[in-house]
Parts: C-alpha cells; structure tokens; sequence
C-alpha cells in the first residue's frame, strides 16, 4: 500500500505540483500522464526516495519510506529514462548485476532465459554498446523478469520499443498485477492492452 | 552484504579489463612521469637519490587522481549510480566496493611499479623496501579521498580539474609522510613513525570516508 | 613618540616598502571587499525592483 | 512559560535573522574602527624598534591576525557548514557560503604581508617551510570550497556539497599544522628570536592582540553583510523580500 | 569555412566560461602539482631550482592533459560530434576551432602563471623568461597532439592499449625540449636550438594534425 | 531526388539488409519500420554518410554521395537517438550552435521564437540539464523550424514527445513536404496525421 500525501515538488524557480495526494493498493497500476516537463520524472523520483519533496509525506504500509529507508528499497524496482545499461558489458552482464544490485541473484540460465523472453536471444554475448537503442531498453526491463520486488516504478518504460515488445511489457504489468504488485508508471503512449486496473493522475493541469 | 561487496568490485574489474586501455594509461603515467626527471634533471647520482621518493610519490599521487574520473562519472550519466543509490543495502558498502576496485585497478599497479622505478633511481634495498610499504598504506587512502572529490564534483561536467582542486590539498597529509618515511630511513632515522601514522590514516579513511562519499553521491544525485 | 618627523614616519627605518606594501595592500583589500559587497547588494536591490514591476505588469495583465 | 514561545528558535528563520543582523552591523563596524585605530597606534606609536629587524617587524600587527584569521574562519566555517548539513538549516548553510570569501582574502593577506616580511628577514620572498605551506594549502582549501558552490547551480545542493568538503577539509588542517614539526622550519625560529626582548614583547603582544580583536569585529561585520545579500537573493520570491525592496538601498 | 571556426571556438568557449571556474581551476590545477613537488622532495632550494623546469613542464603537460577530456567525448556521447561530422565544412576545421578553443582555455592561463611559480622555485630573471617562451610554443602542440589522442580513444573497443602506448611517447620531445630549452640557458648555454625546435613541432602539429584528429573521428564514429 | 542502390549493411557478424534499393522524390516522406535491431539507425546512418554500405550506393540528384562530400552535407539535417543537447548550455544556445554547425546562422529572436513555438517559452534560458526529457527533444526538434535543409533525416523524432507536441512535429513535417522536401524518418508509433505523402519500408522481414 503506497500513499503519497500532500507532496510539493519544486525545481528551480518552478511549483510543478502540490498538495498531491494518492494512494494505490496491491493489484493496481497507477499511470501519470501529462505533457512534457510537468514533474512525471520529478514524481517518480520521489517516491524512490532519491528526491526529497518540499513539503509533504510518502508512506509504504503506513510507515514514512524515510524511517524505512533500506527496508523500502528492497521492495521496490526503478527504471528510469536512462537504462543503467553499460556499453562495455555485455547484456547478459548488464542483466545479472543490475539485478544483483537490486538484491536478486540470478544464476546464468535464468538471466539467458529472460534475456530470451525479452527478445534478446543469440545477442546475450554483444557488448551492449553495439545493441540497437530498442535492444538496450530491453536489456534494462529485462529485470523486471527477475525481480521480486513490489512496487515498479517505470519511467517510460516503452520508449524505443517495438510494438511486439510493447505488447510483451504490458503482459508483464498484468501478470505483476495479478500477483498483487503495485505499478506507478509513467508514458505518453496510451496502453494497449485494457483491463491492467489503470487508475490516472493528470499532473500539470 | 559481503554478497554486495563482491559483486560490486567483479563489475568495476570486469568492466576496467574491458577498458584495459585506461588501466594502462594510468600506469603509462606513472612511469613516464617517474622516468621523466632523471632525464630532465640531468646524471647526478646524489640528487636523483635525494628526489626518489618525492617524485614517485607525487607521481602515484597525480597517477592515481587522473584515475578518478572514471570512479562515479560513467555510471552517474548511464544511470547504473541511480540504481545503486536504490539498492537495498547501505550505499557505503557500495562505495567501499567501488573504491576497493578502483585501488586495485590503479594503485596495486602502482605498488608494483615502484620498486623497479625506485631501482633507476639507485635506491637502496631498503629504501625500496620501505617506499613500497608507503605506497601499499598510501594508495588505498589516496583511493578513498579521491572518492569524495569525484563524488562531489558528479554532473558539474569539465570537472575533472575541480576534482583535482578539491582533492589534492587533501592528498597532501599523505604525501608528506609517505614520502617523508623514504627520507627518514634513507638519512637512518627510523619510518616507523612514519608509517604508523599512515596505517592510522588508513584506518581513518576506511571508516570515514564511506560516509562522506555516500553523503556526497546522494547529494548530487538529488 | 618614535617617529621626530613624518618622513621619518614614512621612511620606516628603510623597511617603507616591505611595511606600507604590506599596510597598504591589507587596507586595500578589506576596502574593496566591503565595496564589492555594497556592489552586490546594490545590484540586488535593481533586480528586485525589476521583479517587481514584472510581477505587477504580469498580474495586471492576467487580470484585464 | 513554555520553552517554545522564547522564540529561541525564532532569529534562525532568515527573514528574522535578516533585521536582527541589519541591526548588529553598525555594532560591529563602530568596533572594529575603535579597535584599529586604537592597535594601529600601540603598533606605529606605543611599541619601540626592535633592535634586531628595525621597523619591519611592525607587519607583524596586521600579519599574525590575519594568519590566525584564516585558521579560525576556516573551523568557524566548517562548523556552520556541518551544524547546516545535519540540521537541514538553511540559515547556518548560508553563513558557512558568507564566511569563505573573508576567509580566503585573510589567508591570501597573510601570505602577503609574510612574504613582504621575508624578504628583507630572511633574503626571500617565500620558502618551502611548513608554517607557509600549510597555510598556502588553506588558501586551496577555501578556493576549493568555493569552486565547489561556484560551480553548483542549485543552492540547496551547493550547500550540502560544500559542507561534505568542508567537514572532510576540517579534519586536514590540524595534520597539516602539526606537521610543522617534521620540517626544518624558519619562521617559527625568527619568532622565537623576536620575543628576546621582554619589554617590546608586552606592547607587541597588546598591540596585536587589539588588532586581532579589530579583524574579528571586520570579519563578523562583513560576514553579516554578506549573508544578508545571500538572504536576499535566496529568497528573493518571499513575500517579506518583495515588502522590504525599497530598504535595499 | 572562418565562420564555421569562430562558432566552433566561441561555442567552446562559452562552454568553458559556463564553468565559471573552468580556467581558474585549470590554473589552481597547475599551481597545486608544482607547489606538490617541494612537499615531496623537501624544501632545499638548490634542489628545487634544479627540478624546477621539468616540474613546471610536467605540470603544464598534466594540465592541459587533464582537460582533454571535455574535448571530444562530451560531444561524443550527446551526440553533437554526429553534428559536427554532418557539418558542410571540411572536418579539419571544427577540430581545429576545437582545440584552438582548448588551447586558450587550459594552455593560456599557464603560459602567464608560469613565470609566478618560477618564483617560488627561485629561477632566474632570464631562465623565467625562457620558461614562458618554450611553454607558449609547447602547449598549443600538447594539445594538438592530444586531440589525436582524445579522437582514438573515443571508439576504443578494448584493444586499445596501442593508441596510448601512441600518444604519450608524442608528449615526450615536447616535454624534454621545453625544459630542455630553460635548463640550457640556466647553464648559461643557448636555448636558441630548443625553442626553434619546438617552433618546428608547432608547424609541423599544425599542419598534420587537423588531418589525424578528423580521420581518427571518422573511424570512431564508423 | 534520394537514391538508394542495392545496399547491404552488415554489423558484426550480422547482415542486417541486403539488396535495398529505393528512391524518394520531393513532397514525400519514407517511413523506416521494423522491429528493433533490425537495422533502421543503420539504415539512416549510412543514408547521411556517417556510416559507408558494405554493397551498393546512394545517389542525391543523380551523383553518389560520397562525390558530393560538404555539398551533399549542405542539404541535409539529421536527428539522431541521442539529442545532441550539452547539459551546460541553455536551451537557445544550445539552439543556435546546433544550428550554425548545420550551416544556418541564427540570430537570437529568430531561434527564441521557434523555441516558443516547440512549447518551451520561458525556458530559453534554463541549462538543458533542468529540463525534462521530452523538453530535451523538443530543444533538438527546434533546429527543423529553422533549417533550410532539404533532406530531414530523423531516427524516432518522436520519442519522449507529449502528444501536443507529436502533433506539433507531424505538421512541421507536412509544411516541408508541401515546400517540396523530403523526409526518412523512423518510428514504431504510427503517425497520425494522414497525407502526409508517406511511404513505408518494411526492414527486417
Ligand atoms: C609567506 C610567509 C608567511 C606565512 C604564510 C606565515 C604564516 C603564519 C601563520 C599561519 C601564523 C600563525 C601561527 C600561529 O598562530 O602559531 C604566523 C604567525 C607568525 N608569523 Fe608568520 N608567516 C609568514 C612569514 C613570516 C615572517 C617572514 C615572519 C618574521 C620574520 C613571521 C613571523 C611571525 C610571527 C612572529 C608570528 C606569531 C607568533 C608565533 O605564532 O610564532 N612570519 N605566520
Ligand atoms: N532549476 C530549474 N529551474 C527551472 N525549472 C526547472 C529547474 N529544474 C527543473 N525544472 C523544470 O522542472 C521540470 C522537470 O520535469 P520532469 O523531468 O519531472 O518532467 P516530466 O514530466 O518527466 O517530463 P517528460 O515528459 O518530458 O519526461 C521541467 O519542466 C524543468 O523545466
Ligand atoms: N558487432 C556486432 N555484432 C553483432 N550484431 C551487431 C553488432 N553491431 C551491431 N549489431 C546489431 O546490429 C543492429 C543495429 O541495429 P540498429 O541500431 O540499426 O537498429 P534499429 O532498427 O535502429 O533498432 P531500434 O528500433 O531498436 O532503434 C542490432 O540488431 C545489433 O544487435
Ligand atoms: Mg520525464
Ligand atoms: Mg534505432
């Protein structure tokens, strides 16, 4: 249970939001639309905990995500504009340490096999400077097959991706959500696929 | 949290074998900065002595501050630094992990390297002896201190020679006993002294500096 | 009293300019410090009142 | 009476300490002018030549406060810097930035006047001593701390950077300080010399010890000069910035 | 074609002043590595005005070295050096703009401070003057000559260990002539030879490595 | 008038494409489409030279573009996966090199209105660091309200784009193809405005 309260959000000379309020339980996925520059990423960001809010609380099961601090990273998946992905390893590298860092250890097979899934196969080996742009999204969301965490947080997660691969994605919420998970995400796309129990949060309006 | 560690420090060595070419420049550097002054300085055996241990310090010194740059910054415009801040274990250990693999891409090269460069400059056994202890409790602090001026200077591009303000008045403790335990056992007083307090600002550094970089990653990252 | 004359004063025992080159350069840099400051807030206060009419032009103008 | 409504708390709001500090400045001004005019007189006009440097050692009135200065300037700095990143205070935040410039310009200052006195003392204008290259490494460590906030567009996080550096840059000095006794040190030996004849020693002491007090009243007059601009242009959008305008002037 | 240089070099300028404290620290940079060597070496003065030249060389070197960095590879990976290829101009010229605009940033500020830090190591009137003269030929080579460099390593996949092995021997001649030049005239012989070799360096840098530097990015962003 | 003459392109050990040929007259647009990695950046790379085709030859007006050289640069722009935005610079200097790099000198008013004009009014001043993604794109976008250029090559012009802006783009395409230009541009989003005179190439089939 993810509950945001009265969040201020302020860049510069600029009040992109405030009195922002929400809350999203289990099952549900939470979609933020708005144009471009309204604090969608400045949101996300908040409520990892990498940005402060200006006045304002974000709670996780009731508990402030500042006095949980560890305990409510280890729940949570965040995957920004920039994939994390690093040109010298390869994807398949990429893939097992980012999940190590977000506290999944994953075997080689399994990282194969997502990598596979997510379209990848027989490019596991190529450094990941050589991929395509839509390929190094890939590798980044390719995590989201292995992590346990609760909450995602995605940051325009289908951009650069094919349609086949944005169908995939979308299969993947739904099934998160099925198991209970919590989805905040944010992209200018419209969502195909009906029915992933989206509510949406207008900012900059 | 070990778990972390490791992994930490296997990505930062794989990914410098995959650069090996940067690894090399570095100890290019050191080399040729170190092999440069007899030729400047002309054949004199007495004064090269006298000069040994000052410039290979001040050497493995700028060595291992060229170095830094690639300590925070690529993982900071990727976005890897942002999911580390996001891992679920306490940022130092990733700091730690991170500075170990720097120490053991650019300082143990370094340690290696000096008694050979030392023997150019017709230092005795036990003055190489003693250069090398320096530099092997130098180095990992001029690792450590270095974190902290590159985590601070993060996105503030063109900040290459702002690490290097920052971070060379800091160095300077270090240089002066290091080199000065050289001195002391080349003029027969003992380096014990010397490199005692060197250990003792090893064991500052680990402990403190972590924090500091951690702090400062968070900071920058805000 | 030290000093019989003001050119003794000033010649300062040979040492004139080692003493009023230091004298000199301290008083000169305090000063310009002080200058520089009232300078900014100078500055400062042109800006704010420049904020100020845009703020004022800018509301009108939404209010007409 | 509750502990609360003292208002302990309430000179720690900028806007506050805004006025409170526009009314202490004058204080200060009027004694740091009582105190110069009064060791500037002890140096020129109370104490005697020495017998052994002439009238150069009367740099030592403006060079031994502005050493101690810079050293002081820098742990008072730090403090504030360090009191700013634990308690998210902006307010001590914005003393450590104010104080730097001072504290820079004292430690430049030294090194001036001392190497104007070393070159008739000890035949040359600087020496790799310890006393000079520690404070010449002070002097990097203040431009590094305001590099450092220079080059960091948003405040806030200028702030919090430049306090990390300065709080790593505080436990430096005392090293670089007692390291004095590994070298072969030529200043502290000319001093040593200098305090040979007791009778010089007494106006000596008093008079830099008044000119030492008149840096102190300077030093805490500009800093609260510099910290209400800094105030101002923080706040710039707050309603009792926009109200108070005209006194700008 | 003058057009297209000027923008290129006022663009790099405005980049450099963005930093407000970019020359600044370029310069602090350069004072701190030369005030280090006394640290290091102790502080007898004849020992010193001895080293001084070479350590003056070798802190110009590391300073403009330093700032190679922001030469290409920022453009690189946002995506304006693709811009500059697609220029309608010949290649040569924005990497010429480029470095020009480098030179003045990092190389300037040292040529004027060199004669202070001179002081510092005692040198004489004349020796200083020479000082300055070699560092005014010498610089703008080291960054010619490291713009190849910067170009190179921009594509390196690894195996590049060769392109620095490259790179930092070019760096030699320059240094050894350049301090060269000063330690002649302090030992009273001429520093004619060595200052007009370094003038031959500068021609021949500027005629050739325009051509080297837009080949050498050609190939990186194949 | 754009030729492309039995091109083959292989990356790697992989041959992306072979034997593609195509020609684009003026007034048209060619849309790039395929899934990701199949070649399409390639594709545009090599059409704006940056890349040379292992087979085969690309002809502007009749003559291979490799005699063409600067003459041929003169009449295109090219916007890539990456921006080509500096994070130091602000949004109108940012558009004014970009601009002059391409050959056309812009005077400030000039390069302020079509910053207005791309929604970032008010911004001309801010670091391109502050801004948000899609305001980064539009910086990149402006430089096509102010070319002369001919030849629009735009590798998914639209990514990170709110859709006021994508609709924005979409006319700016069909006012230069009205004026007799031509555009290859690539997206995985459909375009929406109709006749825009588009042709699809299918690569990676
Ligand atoms: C660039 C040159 C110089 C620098 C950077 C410098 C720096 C300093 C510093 C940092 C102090 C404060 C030390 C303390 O509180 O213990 C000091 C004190 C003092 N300096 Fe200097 N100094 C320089 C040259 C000189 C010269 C040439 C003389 C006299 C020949 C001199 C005489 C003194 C005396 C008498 C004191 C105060 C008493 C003491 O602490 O021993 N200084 N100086
Ligand atoms: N220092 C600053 N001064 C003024 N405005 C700023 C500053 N820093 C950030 N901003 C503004 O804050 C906003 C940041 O927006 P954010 O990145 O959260 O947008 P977003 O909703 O994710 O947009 P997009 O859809 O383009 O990704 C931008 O409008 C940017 O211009
Ligand atoms: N050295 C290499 N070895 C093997 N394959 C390579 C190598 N270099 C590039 N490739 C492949 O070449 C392709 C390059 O594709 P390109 O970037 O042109 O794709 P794209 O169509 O633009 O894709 P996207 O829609 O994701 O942007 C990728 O499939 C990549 O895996
Ligand atoms: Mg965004
Ligand atoms: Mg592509």
């Amino acid at each position: 249970m993810l509950e945001a309260i009265g969040l201020e959000c302020v860049r510069g000379d600029r009040r992109l939001f405030r009195d922002l309020s929400f809350g999203l339980e289990p099952g549900r996925l939470l979609q933020v639309v708005g144009p471009n520059g309204c604090g969608k990423t400045s949101l996300l960001r908040m409520l990892c905990g990498l940005m402060a809010p200006v006045h304002g609380e974000i709670r996780w099961e009731g508990a402030s995500i500042r006095s949980l601090a560890e305990d409510y990273l280890a729940t949570l998946t965040y995957i920004g504009h920039l994939n994390g992905v690093k040109d010298e390893l390869t994807a398949l590298e990429n893939l097992r340490i980012s999940s190590a860092l977000g506290g999944t250890h994953v075997d080689e097979p399994a990282a194969v096999s997502a990598l596979e899934k997510m379209g990848l196969g027989g490019r596991e080996m190529l450094p990941a400077k050589v991929l395509s742009q839509g390929q190094r999204r890939r590798v980044a969301l390719a995590r989201l097959l292995l992590t346990e965490a609760k909450l995602w947080l995605l940051d325009e997660p289908l951009t650069a991706l094919d349609k086949a691969a944005v169908a995939f994605v979308e299969s993947l919420l739904a099934a998160h959500l099925e198991k209970g998970g919590l989805v905040v995400l944010t992209t200018h796309q419209d969502l195909q696929q009906p029915g992933l129990g989206t509510r949406r949060l207008e900012l900059g309006t | 949290m070990l778990e972390m560690l490791r992994w930490v420090i296997r990505r930062d060595l794989v990914l410098a074998m995959r650069r090996r070419s940067d690894v090399l420049t570095t100890l290019f550097f050191f080399i040729i900065v170190v092999s440069l002054f007899p030729l400047g300085v002309g054949p004199e055996m007495n004064l090269l002595r006298t000069m040994a241990p000052g410039v290979v310090w001040v050497a493995a010194l700028l060595a291992s501050m060229l170095s830094l740059g690639r300590l925070f910054s690529s993982d900071y415009l990727d976005g890897t630094l942002e999911q580390m801040l996001l891992a679920p274990q306490p940022l130092s250990i990733v700091v730690l992990g991170k500075v170990a693999a720097h120490w053991l891409v650019s300082g143990v090269p370094l340690v290696v390297m000096a008694p050979v460069l030392g023997l150019q400059y017709d230092l005795a056994a036990d003055a190489l002896l003693i250069l090398t202890a320096s530099l092997v409790l130098g180095t990992p602090v001029l690792s450590m201190i270095g974190a902290i001026g590159a985590a601070l200077t993060l996105g503030l591009r063109g900040g290459g020679v702002l690490v290097s303000l920052l971070v060379l008045p800091l160095y300077i403790p270090v240089l002066i006993f290091g080199a000065g335990a050289v001195e002391a056992s080349a003029s027969g007083l003992g380096a014990e002294a010397y490199l005692s307090l060197l250990a003792a600002f090893l064991v500052g550094a680990l402990v403190l500096t972590p924090w500091a970089t951690s702090a400062a990653l968070r900071i920058s990252l805000d | 009293m030290n000093w019989g004359s003001l050119s003794n004063f000033l010649h300062m025992g040979g040492y004139a300019l080692y003493v009023w080159g230091s004298y000199i350069v301290f008083g000169v840099f305090l000063v310009a410090e002080v200058a520089l400051l009232l300078k900014r807030r100078r500055t400062l206060a042109h800006r704010l009142s420049q904020m100020h009419r845009l703020h004022i032009k800018e509301s009108h103008e939404t209010a007409s | 009476m509750n502990f609360r409504d003292i208002a302990w708390f309430k000179y720690s709001s900028p806007a506050s300490f805004y006025f409170l500090a526009g009314k202490m400045i004058p204080w200060f001004w009027a004694a740091a002018a009582v105190f110069a005019v009064a060791g500037l007189y002890i140096g020129f006009f109370v104490a005697p030549t020495d017998f052994q440097q002439g009238e150069a050692y009367r740099i030592i009135f403006i060079h031994v406060p502005a050493a101690w200065m810079s050293m002081f300037l820098y742990v008072v700095m730090a403090g504030w810097a360090g009191i700013g990143l634990a308690f998210n205070t902006r307010l001590s935040s914005m003393m450590a930035t104010a104080l730097a410039p001072t504290g820079a310009l004292f430690t430049f200052l030294a090194l001036w006047t001392g190497s104007l006195w070393g070159k008739p003392m000890w035949g040359t204008w600087w020496v790799w001593d310890a006393r000079l290259t520690s404070e010449l490494i002070l002097l990097f460590l203040y431009i590094g701390f305001m590099s450092l906030q220079a080059a960091i567009d948003d405040p806030r996080r200028a702030d919090r950077a430049g306090a990390v550096l300065a709080l790593v840059g505080v436990v430096n000095v005392p090293i670089i300080y007692f390291s004095v006794k590994w070298w072969n040190t030529l200043h502290q030996g000319a001093s040593i010399s200098l305090m040979q004849a007791p009778t010089m020693a007494a106006t000596m002491l008093t008079g830099m010890l008044v000119m030492a007090l008149a840096c102190w009243m300077y030093s805490i007059a500009v800093a609260l000069m510099r910290v209400r601009c800094i105030i101002v242009e923080r706040e710039r959008h707050a309603q009792w910035v926009s109200e108070m305008r005209g006194q700008l002037k």
